[in-house]
């Protein structure tokens, strides 16, 4: 097996934030919050490359500090262990959250590098191309085989799958799937690019899920901030049509 | 052309060209042990016999010997990865993009094992399932056992496909992470990769 | 001009060192011809890389260079066939890897055992008697019977050294699908292999 690796774009929110503090936009020193969110619009509006997913990332992570800031604020509720964020400014908080990333993110970077290394030399074995080879004896590769049989059979089968709820637990669960409307993007773009121009109708005629719908809209609207599509209402209360 | 002198090459010694015959047809890197056991000879005897093969194959071939996943592996040396990649066969073989937030959680899992999705996700600020789901796909890291107590999480640990993708012997050979402080970050890193680890 | 001991070896001539790392990793014999353009020489040059390489391992090492089918391949010289023979039996023995096909089947047969081939290959979509004799043959499944009924055909089941290898007790302790859940891709998987995490 060879692999590459992929050195662009940022690993997630974190990654961001250590940049723009690296880069000079904020000290590392006395971060809040408001700064933060200032800064990062300036670095968005600079660059364009930002996917949504890296956007909503960043600000989940934003949010979350701030909720855990709060519960800091707020009198211990009996059996709450959310001890982690103390109580503190958020320059504290944020400090010690890339204090503790930090010393991983050299270490992916190290990583890549020892990689690239190691890549430069080849072995043999590659007669056999394709499947991958177990080691006998881990359990859970034989199980993941077997429920994902089960799981593939059953969408074959027609029998949709429940959907089940997301649960909603405060702002830590509320993280878009990552890749999700990237994913919808390009499958829009195949779309149109087979059709020419689309109905809004008939992009959401697929979608059942209400977080499909919603995954598939913000989609759309990527789309269009990015110029990839045009949207044309040609009757009030009509259809939208969606055109390169 | 070649006169004098050709002929007089040392020849490996009878261990040694054992030893390489075994590692030519191995699949995966074989461990010192297994090589004794097969060769008829003692560890030591196996060892000093690596130890030959290494440095002939650096001053004269276009092979290596490394030590990887508790085992040795012949392969080819990095300065001919141009000419190798040029080639169809290995051109052809599969490949596999590793990004920079599987890398990211590959260092968590790697120096933090093992370790759970939620301990991953809090150090990196972010959700990590898919993440985790390709690394599992891939065979890098697997499933060992679940923590005991609330919630029974699963742990991660990191598999010899690792320390092969990696070119490590075993996980004592990670660079602390203190010592990967010091390392160009990734971005710097030309595409070359013009550096040996 | 050449000095005698162990630091004076000869390296092989650059172009003689390309060729031996792409008749390394080649599967199949290689001509002149491609070896020449791989490495960006011409044929008489690669020719004469190929005898150096050829008189080199002849006399020092455990290997051999075979002018094959038109072409050339690197093999274990003949004087290390005990040892290779040996070292692949011993491999073959005591490293079992299975395919993703095998571990697919074995999977089928542990989950819904005891069952028949029909009902495997209905479950995997692919024929599956070859993985079946595989199985067979690492004394990961058994025949245990025949089903009643049309056709009367085979019922397998897994055995005790399926147990020990997963270090399981009894099937029962098989993870049911609720404690695998976690570990189970969230969303559908996209089946491509060559994409970014």
């Amino acid at each position: 097996m060879r692999l590459d690796v992929e050195l662009e774009g940022f690993s997630g929110p974190l990654d961001v934030l250590c940049h723009l503090v690296e880069s000079g936009g904020i000290s590392a020193s006395g971060i809040s919050v408001s700064q933060l969110i200032r800064v990062y619009s300036e670095f968005l509006i600079e660059n364009e490359r930002a996917t949504i997913n890296e956007m909503a990332a960043f600000f989940s992570l934003i949010a979350r500090l701030l909720l855990g800031k709060l519960k800091a604020l707020l009198p211990p509720s009996p059996g709450n262990e959310q001890a982690e964020f103390e109580r503190g400014s958020e320059a504290e908080l944020i400090e010690s959250v890339l204090e503790r990333y930090r010393p991983y993110r050299a270490a992916a970077a190290g990583l890549a590098g020892m990689m690239q290394a190691r890549g430069r030399s080849f072995t043999r074995g590659g007669s056999e191309e394709g499947p991958p080879w177990f080691d006998l004896g881990d359990l859970y590769s034989l199980c993941m085989v077997w429920w994902e049989m089960v799981r593939r059979r059953r969408e074959g089968a027609g029998a949709a799958p429940a959907v089940l709820e997301e649960e909603w637990d405060g702002i830590p669960t509320v993280t878009p799937e990552e890749e999700q409307v990237e994913k919808r993007m390009v499958e829009i773009e195949i779309l149109l690019s087979s059709k020419g121009s689309l109905q809004m109708s008939e992009v959401f005629g697929t979608v059942f899920s209400r977080q499909a719908f919603v995954v598939t809209f913000l989609a759309i609207l990527e789309m269009a901030r990015l110029g990839r599509v045009h949207l044309v209402q040609e009757v009030l209360f009509g259809d939208v049509r969606l055109s390169r | 052309m070649v006169t004098s002198g050709y002929r007089g090459e040392n020849p490996l010694s009878p261990i040694a060209r054992a030893v390489e015959a075994v590692l030519f047809v191995a699949v995966q890197p074989v461990g010192v042990k297994e090589l004794a056991s097969v060769t008829g000879s003692t560890e030591e005897v196996v060892a000093g016999a690596l130890e030959e093969i290494k440095e002939r194959y650096r001053d004269c071939h276009g092979l290596r010997l490394l030590n990887i996943a508790g085992g040795w592996s012949m392969a080819t040396s990095p300065e001919q990865e141009e000419v190798v990649t040029l080639f169809r066969d290995v051109a052809l073989s599969q490949r596999v993009r590793l990004s920079k937030a599987a890398l990211e959680t590959l260092a968590v899992v790697a120096y933090s094992q093992p370790t759970t999705r939620s301990e991953i996700e809090e150090i990196r600020g972010v959700r990590s399932e898919r993440v985790l789901d390709t690394l599992l796909g891939h065979g890098l890291i697997k499933v060992a056992g679940r923590r005991k107590g609330s919630g029974t999480p699963l742990l991660y640990r990191t598999t010899d496909s690792f320390l092969s993708l990696f070119g490590l012997n075993s996980i004592s050979d990670l660079p602390t992470l203190e010592e990967m402080q010091d390392i160009l970050p990734v971005d710097e890193m030309s595409d070359d990769g013009g550096r040996d680890i």
